[in-house]
């Protein structure tokens, strides 16, 4: 018996609360903006001008459809970390404002939004104020290619899909950084100097393994498309980058093939066609990737200033760092900022590893299952909701299923991490980024090079 | 993808291209004219972000998104490096002595004399002569814009290239780039402790 | 330290002055420390203290003997037990009065699990000064509830208990009480196991005390520190054994210290806390068996108490180092001059010499290590 | 301060704006000396808006301006009159020209080294702009202006890292990063 069992249980009720008040007003505005209100446009036997009209809403629904999610997110993932490291912590968390503590950040939002806003007597106050901006907009712009990814290609987000998929999001992961820098230099405080610094040389020596370990990944899928890379991945757990960026995709096709009562040998001497050599070159490949995502996790946490990276606001030592000058709207910015880069490293995990949307169970297995008539009646059940108002789009549903069930088990990760270890020191993690990871980020690189080419896997 | 063409499609629109054109352009100018001016340095790092930041707009709406993106990353985390040496370097206390630099006062209050004057006038004089022989030359010549669109996918063809027709320049970019990390590293690496004879306090 | 200032400096780079504190969230209190940095590393290290004076001699020659042994709980907050067994000691050397046997088992039970509490709760702050924010140092937090539970039923306080008083001590607990006692040192050890099976070896934890802030044994004598931090230097200075006094000779307990000859390092210290809070478990399992029966008060408590002309001194080993109190008395029912001797105080002054070289991240670790308390600093 | 500057003549100023302006016209006739394209004789509505840009600035500094100012409205005044009425490829270029000369100007003033630094790297910045637009416009099949673009931004990074070094070695040496005080040799 679990001893702290109720507490979970209130975890969970909060996750499911919460989960559903971020992505029901997140579905009504994209499917209102970017379904419905083109569909009246049309009906009515539109102009060119209209059609335009209706044209923009689509292309406007992704950006609007972040702009809502991302504030109700951010009071979400703050309460969930709370509550889950109270869990960890043997302590209660918050548990007043709201059933069950249920909307303290909501109150926490208003009281922020309202508290005095205040520029420090010294400081540079153009780019004391332009700094929170600077922060924040790059997390709105760089989730952009990941929306695609995730909502498995729906027609109204392929917008957002972009050639340069993955390079996008690192270009606009590394603006961040500036905004460290012009925050700690504009505050006209020591410790917010300090902080800024350190920040820098962080970003700077922790960006080389997480870009290196996401350009592996994308050798190994060969191509920077995320939409394209999570497409690769679809079709069951065996599939996923995380598992040697399908050097196992052999297996799963013998494995069908063997269900089917056929010879899988072939199928085995297609995806493998090198004998002995191609199985060890997958167990290093499947090796590699478990390393690359070490690599990026490491490198995403520091990139994000958290623990045990968290030096830029070493809080006993810096105070704060950076934000020690910032109060109010600004430092509201940053605290959404922070939580929002917390969920998009999640997302780009899911895609780049754990297959986006794909369901972890591969395609022999769910045809063993009765699940076709189950489809074929809910289909036909739903008919109305989903090909006359357009209100459902099955695939796009369960692939956002999946992907927060995974998303959210990365952030679970991520505070169960910041539960349980320590600050490095400044030099201690510089070593540790310039002796460790980077090396070993380069040998993986090495290695997935000359492994790929022995199996027949994503890239080809 | 084919949203994105659709967009794509807007954006080529000669209207609106235009305007985003100028916007982006003259946003540029201004911030780049800021750098030059800027009393502070620091300051001026961060402005050129900025520059840096509309460039790449540019290179977008010249759809040269790779090329964007690079221009992004690259100078993020390269110019924030400027600005740091120059914040290692800026001592707050002499700060007054070079903050003048832009302004044409001579040293002791009097008025300036002509020549002085001139020689103030120089380095104006230096970047509107490069800019009008610059401009005199795209002038003078009449360009033939080939009808055809840059496809929106050109990474592919930019990597193509880089590793088959011009694999010998991007190998010698990348031993330049060695080349210059080893010699920044040496040049900026702390020099060997002289040994330091320790007199006076004994313990 | 010479060498260290004077250490090659490659780029003439500005020294920057800071202060840190007294807001500063990791100074335990109201320190101030001005820091001399070059880049990030310690160049000089001065702590600027009386921030949080109170005058506690001054008002113990202001007030009446059993009025001040109310208050003096607070000089150091969290082993409120040794100081007011300090200055009842220092009273009964005065009046060369013969404590209870009873009374004084129950002194070294209470002061003993007084001991275990502050420990605990150094080893909480103390990994929230390495930065683990928000993660084990609840778990230490979790037994101090219960040791202050077990406080609060013998004394009806949880931290200021005035409990121990000249002659004796306060009441007598409950027999269920010696149970809830014996349970707690039953289950205890096991959990100083789970704290350092997340602790001890962490790599990022050893990594942040290895080494740092060498506390060599002659810098630690010439400045008077005691306590953990002078046995984790190398010197077993422990008045429980070696000028014994109430009933600690007879009870079989050892003395850790950690015979290292460059002196003892943050993560010694920190190691040589959690051995302590395990032989403390014992010395009060032993003094749960050994306890006697018998009456727990020598003297008559009266508010117009008075003790008689003459001077007194007592030294005792708190968890922060030997404690001592001085009293003259002119035999009124005020006392005619109070002096503490606090351990804090002398163990902050080393801190300083500790810091240089260091960089700013480790003046926390090696700060929260020395384990100071500041109102036992400023008295 | 700039009440000093105030105090100096319009008219030296006018006389300086007339030097230059004869500088400059020359410079032209000497660039156009020989050749038969259509725009040195014919459209000298570009010269004029350089001369009416020209006079105005230094009349705008003899009145006492600030010179970021004039500098920044001049310089877009030109552009934006300059390339209205071009087709696309000059007002790139014209731009990449501007930011070219803006970036020298700056090298030329500068005492600051770090603030040179900024400055070489703008001007390399505005040649890129000129390689891609070549690159969009010229040669949209296979971008060839992109490709030095890459080139470009990699001596660019080597530039940068070797001259953040230099600096630092100078001021470690001089403990300054003032440029009229590099005159020696030896230190």
């Amino acid at each position: 018996m679990i001893p702290n069992a109720p507490e979970i249980g209130k975890l969970a009720f909060i996750i499911a609360f919460w989960i559903c008040a971020i992505f029901l007003p997140v579905w009504a505005v994209s499917w209102a903006v970017g379904v419905f209100l083109p569909m009246i446009i049309e009906g009515q036997n539109p102009g060119p001008e209209l059609a335009l009209v209706a044209d923009i809403l689509r292309t406007a629904t992704p950006i609007l459809s972040v702009l809502v999610f991302i504030p109700l997110n951010a009071m979400f993932m703050v309460l969930y970390e709370r509550r889950a490291l109270a869990l960890f912590t043997v302590r209660m968390g918050p548990n007043r404002v709201g059933p069950d503590g249920l909307l303290q950040t909501a109150a926490d939002a208003v009281k922020l939004l309202l508290k005095e806003d205040i520029t420090p007597r010294g400081a540079d106050a153009v780019i004391f104020t332009l700094a929170p901006i600077v922060f924040f907009a790059p997390s709105i712009i760089g989730i952009l290619p990941i929306l695609a990814a995730i909502t498995n290609n729906h027609p109204l987000f392929a917008i957002t899909n972009l050639p340069t998929g993955i390079f996008f999001v690192l270009a606009s992961a590394s603006i961040p950084l500036v905004a460290l820098v012009m925050a700690g230099w504009s505050s006209n405080n020591k410790y917010s100097l300090v902080g800024g610094l350190r920040a820098a040389a962080q970003a700077i020596s922790y960006e080389i393994p997480l870009v290196l370990s996401l350009v592996t990944v994308c050798l190994m899928a060969g191509t920077l498309d995320v939409v394209k890379i999570a497409q690769q991945q679809d079709g069951g757990f065996l599939n996923w980058n995380i598992l040697g960026g399908g050097a196992l995709r052999g297996l799963d096709a013998a494995i069908a093939t063997a269900l089917k009562n056929q010879d899988w040998a072939p199928v085995i001497q297609a995806f493998y066609p090198y004998g002995a050599a191609s199985f060890v070159a997958a167990i290093v490949l499947i090796f590699c990737s478990h390393i690359l995502l070490g690599l990026y996790l490491t490198g995403a946490c520091a990139e994000i200033n958290r623990i045990p990276f968290d030096l830029p606001e070493a809080e006993s030592e810096l105070v704060s760092g950076y934000n020690t000058e910032y109060s109010g709207m600004k430092f509201a910015i940053f605290f959404l900022a922070e939580f929002t880069n917390l969920f998009i490293v999640s997302c780009i995990a899911t895609v780049m590893f754990f297959g986006g949307g794909d369901n972890p169970f591969p395609q022999w297995f769910l045809d063993q299952l009765p699940l076709a008539g189950i489809q074929a009646g809910l289909g036909s059940a739903l008919s109305f909701l989903i090909n006359d108002m357009r209100l459902v789009d099955p695939d796009t549903f369960w692939a956002a299923i999946w992907v927060i069930i995974k998303v959210y088990s990365l952030v679970f990760f991520a505070i169960l991490i910041r539960g349980t270890l320590p600050r490095f020191r400044i030099d201690q993690l510089m070593d540790f980024g310039w002796k460790r990871l980077v090396p070993l980020s380069l040998i993986a690189f090495l290695l997935v090079v000359f492994a790929r080419v022995l199996v027949v896997s994503h890239g080809y | 993808m084919e949203q994105y063409m659709m967009l794509h499609d807007y954006v080529s629109n000669a209207a609106a291209e235009t305007a985003l054109f100028y916007l982006i352009s003259i946003f540029a100018i201004i911030m780049s004219v800021g750098v030059i001016s800027d009393r502070n340095v620091i300051r001026s790092g961060f402005i050129l972000i900025g520059v840096f930041g509309a460039i790449s707009g540019l290179f977008l709406l010249l759809q040269a998104q790779f090329l964007a993106l690079a221009q992004v990353m690259i100078y993020a985390v390269g110019i924030t490096l400027v600005v740091v040496i120059a914040l290692m370097l800026t001592n707050p206390r002499s700060e007054k002595d070079t903050s003048y630099e832009n302004e044409p006062v001579s040293k002791d209050g009097s008025p300036i004399s002509p020549f002085q004057r001139l020689r103030l006038i120089g380095p104006a004089f230096v970047g509107i002569l490069s800019f009008f022989t610059i401009y005199t030359a795209i002038r003078s010549e009449s360009w033939i814009a080939s009808g055809e669109q840059v496809s929106p996918d050109n990474v592919r063809v930019l990597g193509t290239a880089l590793t088959t027709t011009y694999s010998l320049p991007f190998e010698f970019a990348s031993v330049l780039l060695l080349a210059a990390l080893i010699g920044a590293i040496m040049l900026a690496k702390a020099e060997r402790p002289t040994p330091v004879i320790e007199i006076g306090i004994d313990e | 330290m010479v060498s260290d200032i004077t250490a090659s400096k490659p780029l003439k780079t500005e020294d920057m002055i800071i202060n840190m504190g007294p807001q500063h969230p990791a100074t335990h209190g109201v320190l101030r420390m001005v820091l001399t940095l070059d880049g990030e590393r310690v160049r000089h290290a001065e702590a600027v203290i009386g921030h949080l004076h109170r005058a506690q001699e001054w008002q113990g020659q202001n007030r009446t003997w059993f009025q001040y042994q109310a208050l003096i709980d607070r000089v150091d907050y969290l082993s409120g037990m040794f100081t007011s067994w300090a200055m009842s000691r220092a009273a009964e050397n005065l009046e060369d009065l013969v404590v209870p046997e009873r009374a004084e088992w129950l002194r070294v039970m209470v002061s003993e699990m007084n001991r275990i509490s502050s420990h605990l709760l150094w080893l909480g702050t103390y990994l929230i000064d390495l930065g683990a924010m928000f993660g084990f140092p609840f778990y230490p937090f979790r037994e101090r509830e219960k040791l202050l539970d077990l406080f609060e039923e013998i004394a009806g306080q949880r931290m200021m208990f005035n409990y121990i008083r000249i002659g004796g001590v306060q009441r007598d607990p409950k027999p269920e009480w010696f149970s809830r006692v014996r349970a707690f040192c039953k289950e205890f050890p096991d959990r100083v196991t789970e704290y350092e099976s997340i602790v001890t070896d962490n790599p990022i934890f050893l990594k942040r005390t290895k080494g740092i802030g060498i506390l060599p044994l002659d810098l630690a004598m010439d400045f008077g520190v005691t306590g953990p931090t002078l046995r984790a230097s190398g010197n077993p200075l422990d008045l429980r054994k070696t000028s014994p006094y109430s009933v600690y000779p007879k009870i079989d307990f050892q003395v850790h210290t950690l015979d290292k000859p460059e002196g003892g390092d943050t993560w010694d210290r920190y190691i040589l806390r959690i051995r302590e809070m395990r032989e403390s478990t014992r010395i009060i399992e032993q003094c749960l068996d050994m306890i006697t029966e018998g009456p727990i008060m020598g003297k008559k408590q009266i508010a117009g108490m008075r003790v008689k002309a003459g001077e007194g001194f007592s030294a005792i080993e708190s968890p922060r180092g030997i404690l001592g109190c001085y009293i003259i008395s002119d035999g009124s029912d005020k006392a005619y001059r109070f002096r503490w001797r606090n351990p804090s105080f002398c163990n902050l002054a080393v801190v300083g010499e500790l810091l240089i070289g260091h960089p700013i991240a480790d003046i926390m670790a090696i700060f929260g290590s020395v384990d100071v308390i500041l109102p036992d600093v400023d008295r | 301060m700039s009440l000093q500057v105030q105090k100096n003549p319009i008219m030296v100023n006018v006389a300086y704006a007339g030097i230059l302006f004869v500088c400059v016209c020359g410079f032209l006739g000497l660039l156009s000396n020989g050749k038969t394209t259509d725009w040195a004789m014919t459209n000298f509505l570009d010269l004029w808006i350089f001369a009416v840009a020209i006079v105005g600035g230094v009349v705008a500094i003899s009145m006492g301006a600030r010179s970021p100012f004039i500098i920044a409205s001049g310089a877009v005044g030109i552009f934006v009159a300059l390339t209205a009425t071009q087709d696309t490829l000059v007002r790139y270029l014209s731009l990449s020209a501007l930011l070219f000369a803006i970036g020298m100007y700056g090298m030329v003033k500068s005492r600051n080294a770090v603030r040179v630094l900024m400055s070489i790297e703008l001007m390399l910045n505005a040649v890129n702009i000129n390689l891609i637009a070549f690159a969009k416009f010229i040669d949209p099949a296979e971008v060839k202006g992109q490709l030095f673009a890459i080139f470009i931004l990699t001596v660019a990074a080597a530039e940068a890292a070797v001259g953040l070094a230099i600096v630092l070695s100078v001021y470690r040496n001089t403990s300054t990063v003032d440029m009229n005080k590099f005159d020696l040799l030896k230190w």
